[in-house]
């Protein structure tokens, strides 16, 4: 059997560490494809629903950067959100999730080098600890894409909501 | 010193430092920084519980009477190491000298005053020692060199009219050393060089310079100034001395001395010749026995003078002669070089514990090369490195730069080793 | 006089003269309060139903002032029932009801200038679920009386959160009905051994094990919700599980969102 | 002159961050701007710089979107490779002569892939990493380059040097490559100039005493700044260049290349070098805890904002050593290493990267220690004052903190074009107009008038785009080009129709992702109308292409998977914006940067990771709503608070521009601190200026001057204020009050009791816009006996005898000047910039009056930065006598026998002195009024000193966080007339952006409140920095509550978007519009869901 190949849901900040990426594309620093990215404006923007959301659906491991403390485009919203990481994965680390499935970085949007280090050191650990194994919703991993036709998310069942309104 | 110093009562005007200040465009010393580069650089720096930056600031602030009759002014150089760095260029050198000048004459040190005054007296130089004996120990000399094989042709003129070059002579070979004098004579022999000495004021070095007696020191090389342009001669050339190049170098602006001839040290002669294929000099003899050699840049020539240009050709001339490989430079070196300790007269001065302190720097730097030999193109230098040598226990001989260039030649003569080590001491005869 | 948890001589009489003292000074207060018309409305306490029980209390004339009391199973946090008032409100504050205040009024739920704080210093609250037999004291009479005459003699009769608290007086009052008690000083060792006792045997757990510990804890739970409405920090008008759009946590009994629940309420009680 | 006798446009040559904020503001406040950039690519030395201090933000983080704003800009036309050689015409009417090397690439068609450049066989050494790596012959500056398009290095290319190879024009696979292009000569017709060329940096190549060109281990400042960077040659490890070892002990050696008239010529002080030894120090350390570093200085300049307390830290916290000793000279010593002894080399791996990136032999001819057991060691003596010794230490690295020198390219085009130079060959300007040179309608910025540092360059940028921009105010709006209006189609209601565009970026992409497999199974994602690849996306018939595709097939949410969203996404936005669709339903899937190029050894799985994110995108584009850009006016009136010399120079600045100014006076006069002061350091008399800018004031038809005037209440936000004041009178041409130039204190109607009656005088002044230039005052001294003799004065007691010309001053003997008085201590412990200068100006008067005079200056360090060390120089060649003290022995100060007699220790001699002083001169600290009523009316923070905080301490000295409201002058910190002028005319210019646009547009990815579910807690209120959220609070007139009372509501003009609050939200009340929980939920589970 193939070794486990971890997905990893990734938060990126607009500003710094989706730069990174960026440049480490640019300079073609190779990391492990395992990462999926999300953009979001700051750091500060990610809420611990994204993180147990993730949980909750599968992720092996859940990695956020943001800009260096300091550097914030928007003044200091990276504060707040290490602030609010360091007590949610201690929390979750409390409640059981193992050490290595949670990373949180600073890496400036000059780091090309950092980004690619951090990517493959995220993807090691998670590798190490093998897929997850808390917090997932059952329901989630068995079923596939069509499922979030009959979620809430369903647009075309808002729309129907909104005519029949 | 004081135990509280009054400022108020130490801002008269014409102090010190206003007068030197009237006296030289750098002689600013308001403009100091206190930035203490003179004193990081400065090997005299802690003698006398002094250094050039203290020494600059009680001139600053007015306290002219501490400074008057410092004997620190005998222990420092004047080397110019302090000035060549200092961000505000500061002539602290000229401090000294002004300060130097301000002693009674007769309380000066005893070695360099009676120096001078014998120098202006024989209207010889600093030994004292009569023209018709300078003349005798030339003649005799030039005499038994002429005995040696390939020299039966060769001249030690005085006072030829319509020669090309004037050569002063350091008065320390005739008269205590005379076997010294061959290997400069025949290296001009085999560059076939049209030279003569000069009569009046003969001797190279000048310590009326160090004393600073302005009327002295210019007298002197006003004469030999004068003899020169009577003799017709086209250039002058300084022999491996630095202060009597300095002397003759800074006498002929400061004093505005007129003259015909071109000034030049012999060291640039040596690479010229070269060059040209006048002297055979070649590093072959020192092919198998990769004899260490470093050079002393002396202050005077180099940094003071002629500057980094000089420090090369005297490279080129040392390379030539020892090998590329056998040249270990000291550092730092070239304009940047320590002062040896030997140069302002110190040698005379009479403070020898300051002045062996000071030398202490550079017998490091020697002992971190491990060369076995250092070439001084410098009689002070050669002094002071010598005596450093005894005072710390150094293994390294010290020599002129012409003993090596005829011994590469194979022309240096039995008695002309007085300076080489054991290991050269019979070589090539 | 204080008195201190620590203390082993405390007795059942020194309790019944302090809460004596404390009912008068309140019911005082109470009736001034409202008579100087610093307030609307006192909130308080009164004798529950039950032996061992008290009531939270709205009183809104001078009158009944004498309706309030004070022992030690005024547990209740009143901070609870000032929330989104209109009119001005008067309420008894332990230590732990000033602490919750001084949230609602950050939190702007209530307006400082409408709240008048009766800080009373406390001496802890019997912890009802306790057996005395079960207790290290051996017990030699049955009466209600006599057992809590031990319960009160003896720290380990006291409620889990009264035996490690911090701030027994209220950091925020208008006016005090008695004198501070002593709070505990805890040394460091007492601080890693006594205080955060539960904390460490936890965190001492292996991973999964830890994971296991909580899934057992809540394995009952059947989402009634309960632990939120008694929560004084838990006001938001809409619940985050109850959030529609995006749904992202179940409303019904799945572990996992009965898990997620717990885990972001007790996230949100010490964190944004 | 009618209005179409000045053209609407300004050149601004350089596009350093000068030349880029001056660009900027001038675009947008309605002016056509020519950027004229030398090299190929804007960002200057900025761009080269790891960090910034004092805050050691990265640098490239906070720059690069500005950078983009400016590659973006529809009326900034980039013209790189280019330089100005000559200007004809005057003010209003320039033609300028521009030359502009070829290129050799077609702007238009590259796409800045990067495969000629990997082809490319020519290494040339990379100028951004200051020599010390290799670039290709065809390469881009940097990575982040503006324009990111490649250049042909034509001096180093083989192709245009031999015509051979032609490599880069087989490879290009956009054929972007004309080797045939050509120089060109342009001429730009402008009505104003900017010269923002930017600086030099000192070589000192052949100083031996540097050992600069004989060790590799000696190193310039900007060379280290690129070992400290993480994209610089090391990738930001600090290794010795010699040997790559690791380092130990660092050295910075400050003042090379500047305050040295002997070894250099540049007497001048380079102002910056302090605090950026201080910060390399800083980041060295951080890197390795166990590092020694030291620095020798001679006087520590850390005189800005931060500075002082960043100078304290790395001291105390960070353990970094200050020697106060310039050092000598620098040489080699090499020391053997034992058999065992190995030398400490970084890791293999480390090394072979080093070697990669061609870090090797890049300096010419530096002295390589072949012998790996010789390890060689900088030594460096310097004088130890404790112990009156020299000390010798042996470094593995020196870092030369070299100064700023200007360049003789920008000499000569001075001289030509008729500018004078000041005598350290910098850009002369005058105090009171600081960023004009001496030829009429040219400005200048940044350090080519003078070393500063970037605040103060940013702060020049903005004044000298006030002052290009007055003189063209006519043409304004004349040449500038205006984004076409569209009409966006209603998709309310229709369902989803999703477009998905994979690109092939040539070979970028596809040659690793399989890109139509990515197509195909888009296809089978639900919602998804439309899929198709495209060679180049971004290529224009590809947009028009899929611009008529969206409009064909219906679509209303669209993808495209290829490169970065931060480069590509607005290009994207305008193509589905004109197909008529709202730019907001587009979605950006980044395959290449965060795909083929970083997985090229793992198609299959890149390929698989390409359709993960599409798929992600896909659910999240489902859920887009259009969102608007709302309009809000601008009222068109500018209030200033403080009637100094700030705030009248920004008032004069916008009211000539033909805005109407309030200024807000609290004093019953104007001129604030300057009508106590005497000379400005450029010798400028400050009462004369003064008064001249007074008159300019009140007679000015657009200021309205109100005096004795109190601010009672601010209500409103950008470009909608209310700012209610108490005033006795207003002095403008339609003042009824009858006071003349508002002196008001000395009329009748405003005798301290009628002031009072002011109370009632309240007026509301609705605006747009508020500067505020409050000032700061000087500190009362409280030690020295002040107060006690009235020999003892304040510097501005001083300067008030000098206006008054009081017989003490040259009747006085001796006079001394104490240094920092309440500056620079534990309870103050910020620089007050301000005060070396002052004293040493104030000196030489002294001397002027009185040659005889005695004067000295007690000091801790001379901060007389830039051209003002030219001053302290002329001081100390007058006599003034400079005796530095410490915090631990401060000069003593007695009276007796009536006598005035001041002890100190002098520096030097380690010996009391005593100077008996007929005048004491306190240098005393600048104090701001830390008013925090005024911080809380316009939500604007102060600092624990209690100066107002700017936005961004490099990049926006002169705004607010808060939009709409705009800061200058001492209120911000202390500073000398001439960059309080400048900030002045920068906060105007800051303004005038507004202003000038009339409206602005909301941002549409803003935060939005569902009252019902908020519980008005305020977590969002006091998260946010920009103020944008508050918590709804009734009218009282209205008379009944408004709904929803308590709850929170968004301010859409101040929300920047960045979401910090929906986060904190527990009740989940708010949302991010294009960021919102249910569409980052949706490509979570997507993400896991296949």
């Amino acid at each position: 059997m193939s070794e486990f190949e971890p997905k990893i849901i990734t938060i990126l900040c607009n500003w710094c560490t989706y730069g990174a990426a960026d440049l480490a594309g640019v300079s073609r620093f190779q990391y492990p494809p395992n990462i999926r990215v999300i953009r979001v404006p700051c750091s500060g923007r990610v809420s611990p629903k994204m993180i147990l959301s993730a949980f909750h659906n599968g992720a092996d491991g859940i990695w956020i950067s943001g800009c260096h403390p300091g550097d914030c485009h928007y003044i200091t919203g990276n504060y707040y959100a290490r602030r609010k990481f360091m007590l949610l994965k201690n929390f979750l680390e409390y409640n059981g999730i193992e050490q290595g499935r949670i990373h949180f970085s600073w890496i400036s949007s000059a780091e090309g080098v950092k980004f690619a280090e951090v990517a493959r050191d995220v993807v090691e650990s998670v590798r190490k600890l093998g897929p997850a194994k808390y917090f997932i919703k059952k329901e989630f991993i068995d079923s596939n894409l069509c499922n979030c036709l009959n979620t809430d998310n369903n647009p075309d069942k808002n729309i129907l909501e909104e005519q029949a309104a | 010193m004081l135990d509280v110093l009054k400022l108020n009562d130490c801002q008269k005007k014409d102090g010190i430092k206003d007068k030197l200040k009237a006296m030289l465009n750098d002689g600013n010393l308001s403009g100091c920084l206190t930035c203490a580069a003179c004193s990081a650089g400065c090997p005299a720096t802690g003698a006398m519980d002094m250094d050039p930056r203290k020494f600059v600031r009680m001139a600053v602030l007015g306290m002219d009477s501490e400074l008057e009759r410092h004997p620190w002014i005998w222990v420092c150089t004047m080397c110019k190491r302090c000035q060549s760095v200092c961000p505000m260029d500061i002539n602290i050198p000229q401090l000294i000298f002004y300060l130097r000048s301000g002693w009674p004459r007769e309380e000066r040190p005893k070695g360099i005053l009676g120096s001078c005054d014998q120098h202006v007296k024989s209207r010889g130089g600093a030994m004292g020692v009569p023209f018709e004996d300078f003349e005798f120990t030339v003649n005799d000399l030039a005499e038994e060199c002429r005995g040696q094989d390939g020299f039966e042709e060769l001249q030690a003129p005085i006072d030829k009219e319509g020669a090309m070059y004037a050569l002063n002579q350091n008065s320390r070979e005739p008269v205590t050393e005379p076997d010294e004098l061959l290997p400069l004579w025949k290296i001009l022999h085999k560059a076939d060089a049209d030279w003569t000495y000069y009569s009046d004021m003969w001797g190279g070095e000048n310590y009326c310079m160090f004393l600073a007696d302005d009327k002295s020191w210019g007298d002197i090389v006003r004469s030999q100034s004068k003899k020169i342009d009577e003799l017709g001669c086209k250039t002058f050339i300084n022999t491996e001395c630095g202060h009597s190049f300095f002397a003759v170098y800074a006498a002929l602006k400061k004093f505005n001395i007129p003259h015909n001839f071109e000034f030049k040290s012999i060291v640039e002669f040596y690479a010229k010749w070269i060059r040209e294929g006048k002297l055979p000099v070649n590093s072959d003899w020192n092919k198998d026995l990769k004899i260490k050699f470093t050079v002393q840049d002396p202050c005077n020539i180099v940094r003071k003078s002629l500057g980094d240009y000089m420090a090369d050709e005297l490279r080129f001339v040392v390379q030539t002669a020892v090998g590329k490989e056998n040249l270990i430079e000291m550092y730092p070196n070239k304009s940047n070089n320590f002062c040896c300790g030997g140069g302002g007269g110190a040698l005379q001065g009479g403070y020898t514990k300051e002045r062996q302190a000071y030398g202490k720097i550079k017998f490091d730097q020697i002992a971190q090369t491990g060369a076995d030999y250092v070439i001084t193109p410098c009689h002070n230098c050669h002094a002071q490195i010598e005596d450093i040598k005894h005072v710390y226990g150094g293994k390294y001989h010290v020599v002129h730069l012409w003993t090596i260039l005829c011994l590469s030649m194979g022309i240096l003569g039995e008695n002309e080793r007085t300076y080489l080590g054991p290991d050269l001491a019979d070589f090539g005869l | 006089m204080t008195t201190n948890l620590n203390q082993p001589d405390i007795n059942k009489k020194q309790i019944d003269t302090i809460n004596q003292q404390y009912t008068e000074k309140i019911r005082e207060a109470a009736k001034r309060i409202l008579l100087e018309k610093k307030a609307d409305v006192v909130i308080g306490f009164k004798n529950g139903t039950e032996p061992m029980t008290t009531e939270p209390c709205l009183i809104n004339k001078a009158s009944d002032a004498d309706k309030l009391i004070w022992n030690e199973h005024c547990c209740l946090n009143l901070a609870n029932y000032v929330k989104g008032r209109k009119d001005k409100v008067a309420v008894i504050a332990k230590g732990c009801d000033s602490r919750n205040l001084v949230n609602h009024i950050i939190e702007h739920q209530i307006k400082r200038e409408n709240l008048y704080i009766i800080g009373v210093p406390c001496n802890g609250m019997v912890d009802k679920s306790v057996n005395v037999k079960d207790s290290k004291v051996e017990a030699e009479s049955d009466t209600m009386q006599e057992n809590l005459d031990v319960f009160l003699t003896n720290r380990d009769m006291l409620q889990e959160n009264c035996k490690t608290c911090i701030k027994r007086n209220p950091v925020i009052f208008d006016e005090m009905i008695a004198e501070p008690v002593k709070e505990r000083v805890w040394t460091k060792e007492e601080k890693l051994k006594e205080r955060f006792e539960s904390v460490n045997k936890i965190e001492a757990m292996s991973e999964s094990d830890r994971w296991s510990f909580f899934n057992d804890m809540l394995s009952s739970c059947t989402r009634c919700y309960a632990c939120r409405n008694a929560c004084p920090l838990c006001y938001c008008p809409t619940c985050f599980v109850d959030e529609s759009r995006p749904q992202w946590v179940g409303k019904g009994v799945d572990p996992v969102d009965v898990r997620t629940y717990h885990f972001l309420r007790a996230f949100h009680l010490f964190h944004l | 002159m009618s209005n179409n006798s000045v053209t609407g446009a300004v050149l601004v040559a350089g596009g350093g961050i000068g030349g880029i904020q001056a660009a900027l503001d001038l675009a947008n406040s309605g002016y056509y701007v020519y950027m004229v950039e030398k090299s190929p690519s804007i960002g200057g030395v900025m761009a080269q710089l790891d960090k910034t201090f004092p805050t050691n933000d990265c640098s490239m983080c906070i720059m690069s979107p500005k950078l983009v704003e400016v590659g973006r800009h529809i009326n900034i036309e980039l013209i790189t490779l280019a330089e100005i050689k000559d200007v004809r015409g005057e003010q209003g009417i320039f033609e300028v002569d521009v030359f502009q090397k070829a290129r050799y690439v077609d702007m238009t068609k590259c796409i800045a892939c990067g495969a000629c450049a990997e082809k490319c066989p020519k290494k040339v050494d990379d100028l951004y990493n200051a020599g010390l790596a290799k670039r290709k012959a065809i390469y881009v500056p940097y990575p982040q380059a503006v324009p990111l398009k490649y250049a042909i290095d034509a001096d180093n290319c083989i192709m245009l040097t031999k015509g051979k190879c032609g490599n880069c024009e087989k490879t290009c696979p956009a054929g972007a490559i004309n080797y045939n292009d050509k120089d060109k000569n342009l001429t730009l017709k402008v009505g104003s100039i900017i010269l923002a060329p930017g600086f030099n940096a000192y070589n000192p190549s052949g100083k031996a005493i540097y050992n600069y060109d004989a060790s590799k281990d000696v190193v310039t400042s900007i060379e280290f700044e690129r070992y400290l960077s993480a994209s610089g040659p090391n990738q930001g490890h600090v290794t010795r260049p010699s040997d790559n070892s690791h380092p130990h002990k660092i050295a910075w050696l400050q003042c090379v290349g500047s305050r040295d008239i002997n070894t250099c010529g540049n007497g001048y002080c380079s102002s910056v070098c302090c605090m950026y030894a201080i910060k390399q120090a800083i980041i060295a350390k951080e890197h390795d805890p166990s590092l020694e570093c030291t620095i020798f200085y001679m006087d520590m300049r850390t005189h800005g904002k931060g500075f002082e307390s960043c100078y304290n830290e790395a001291k105390e916290k960070h353990g970094i050593k200050f020697v106060k000793c310039k050092v000598h000279s620098i040489f080699t010593q090499e020391e053997k290493l034992n058999n065992e002894e190995k030398l400490d080399i970084e890791s293999v791996e480390d090394k072979e990267t080093v070697e990669d990136s061609g870090e090797k032999s890049a300096k010419k001819s530096k002295k390589e220690s072949k012998n790996k057991n010789i390890k060689q060691y900088q030594v460096l003596n310097y004088f130890d004052e404790e112990s009156g010794k020299v000390v010798n230490e042996l470094y593995d690295i020196v870092v030369l903190s070299v100064g700023m020198e200007i360049s003789s390219d920008t000499r000569e085009l001075a001289h030509k074009i008729g500018i004078e130079l000041t005598s350290g060959g910098f850009i002369k300007t005058s105090s009171f107009d600081p960023v004009a040179t001496t030829k009429q309608g040219v400005y200048v910025c940044g350090a080519v008038q003078g070393p500063k540092d970037i605040p103060q360059s940013v702060v020049e940028a903005g004044g000298a785009a006030m002052r290009a921009g007055t003189a063209l105010a006519p043409a304004r709006n004349t040449l500038t080009k205006k984004t076409p209006e569209r009409t966006e189609m209603d998709i309310k209601g229709e369902r989803p129709r999703v477009g998905v565009f994979v690109c092939y970026c040539g070979s970028n992409i596809a040659s690793v992702i399989d890109v139509a497999a990515v197509r195909d199974y888009a296809a089978t994602l639900p919602y998804v109308e439309y899929v198709a690849t495209n060679m180049y996306s971004c290529s224009q018939d590809a947009q028009d292409g899929i611009a008529n595709i969206v409009k064909e097939k219906q679509l209303n949410r669209m993808i495209v998977a290829a490169c970065s969203p931060r480069t590509h996404e607005p290009l994207f936005q305008e193509t589905l914006l004109s197909a008529g669709i709202n730019k907001y339903l587009f979605e950006m899937v980044n395959i290449r940067n965060h795909g083929s190029w970083v997985h090229k050894d793992y198609p299959l799985e890149a390929t698989q990771k390409a359709k993960d994110l599409v798929r992600m995108a896909v659910a999240k584009s489902v859920q887009l709503e259009p969102l608007a850009e709302a309009d809000l006016n601008i009222d068109q009136n500018v209030v200033v608070i403080g009637g100094g010399i700030s705030g009248m120079t920004a008032a004069k600045s916008l009211a000539d521009q033909g805005y109407k100014v309030n200024i807000i006076e609290q004093n019953t006069s104007l001129g604030g601190q300057a009508k106590n002061l005497y000379q400005t350091a450029g010798r400028a008399m400050i009462q004369e200026g003064l008064e001249n800018l007074t008159s300019q004031i009140t007679s000015h038809e657009n200021i309205t001057v109100f005096t004795g005037a109190e601010i009672e209440d601010v209500e409103g936000f950008v470009g909608n204020f209310k700012t209610t004041i108490s005033s006795c009178c207003d002095s403008s041409a339609t003042s009824k009050c009858g006071c003349s130039s508002g002196n008001c204190g000395d009329s009748s109607l405003n005798s301290d009791k009628d002031g009072v009656a002011s109370g009632t005088n309240s007026k509301t002044i609705e605006h747009g816009v508020t500067i505020i230039a409050t000032g700061a005052s000087e500190l009362k001294p409280t030690e020295y006996i002040y107060g006690q003799d009235k020999r003892i004065v304040t510097g501005i007691e001083l300067d008030k005898m000098f206006i008054n010309n009081d017989p003490a001053l040259s009747a006085a003997k001796s006079a001394v000047f104490i240094q920092c008085v309440g500056s620079r201590e534990p309870q103050r412990p910020y620089c007050s910039r301000i005060c070396c200068s002052h004293s040493v100006l104030s000196a030489l008067h002294l001397k002027e009056k009185n040659p005889d005079m005695n004067i000295f200056i007690l000091y801790r360090d001379i901060r007389t930065y830039g051209e003002k060390e030219l001053l302290y120089k002329e001081a100390r060649d007058k006599g003034i006598i400079f005796i530095r003290y410490d915090l631990a022995n401060k000069p003593e100060v007695s009276v007796g026998d009536g006598k005035l007699n001041i002890k100190v220790i002098d520096h030097v001699l380690k010996m009391p002195i005593v100077i008996e002083a007929d005048l004491l001169t306190l240098a005393s600290a600048v104090v701001p009024y830390k008013d925090e009523k005024l911080a809380q009316f316009f939500k604007v923070p102060l600092n624990e000193d209690g100066f107002f905080v700017e936005a961004h301490v490099k990049l926006a000295p002169s705004d607010f966080a808060t939009d709409g409201v705009f800061l200058c002058g001492l209120a911000h910190y202390p500073k000398p007339i001439d960059e309080s002028i400048a900030q002045a005319q920068a906060a105007a210019s800051s303004a005038l952006r507004l202003l000038s646009k009339k409206t602005i547009k909301t941002q549409g990815t803003i935060a939005e409140v569902n009252q019902t579910i908020c519980s008005g807690c305020g977590v969002c209120v006091s998260v946010c920095p920009y103020n944008a959220p508050s918590l709804r609070v009734s009218n009282q007139n209205e008379g009944r509550p408004k709904p929803h009372e308590g709850k929170a509501e968004i301010n859409p003009v101040l929300c920047k978007g960045c979401g910090a609050c929906v986060s904190s939200c527990r009740s989940g009340a708010l949302k991010l519009k294009g960021f919102d929980d249910g569409q980052l939920l949706a490509m979570i589970e997507s993400a896991m869901n296949f």
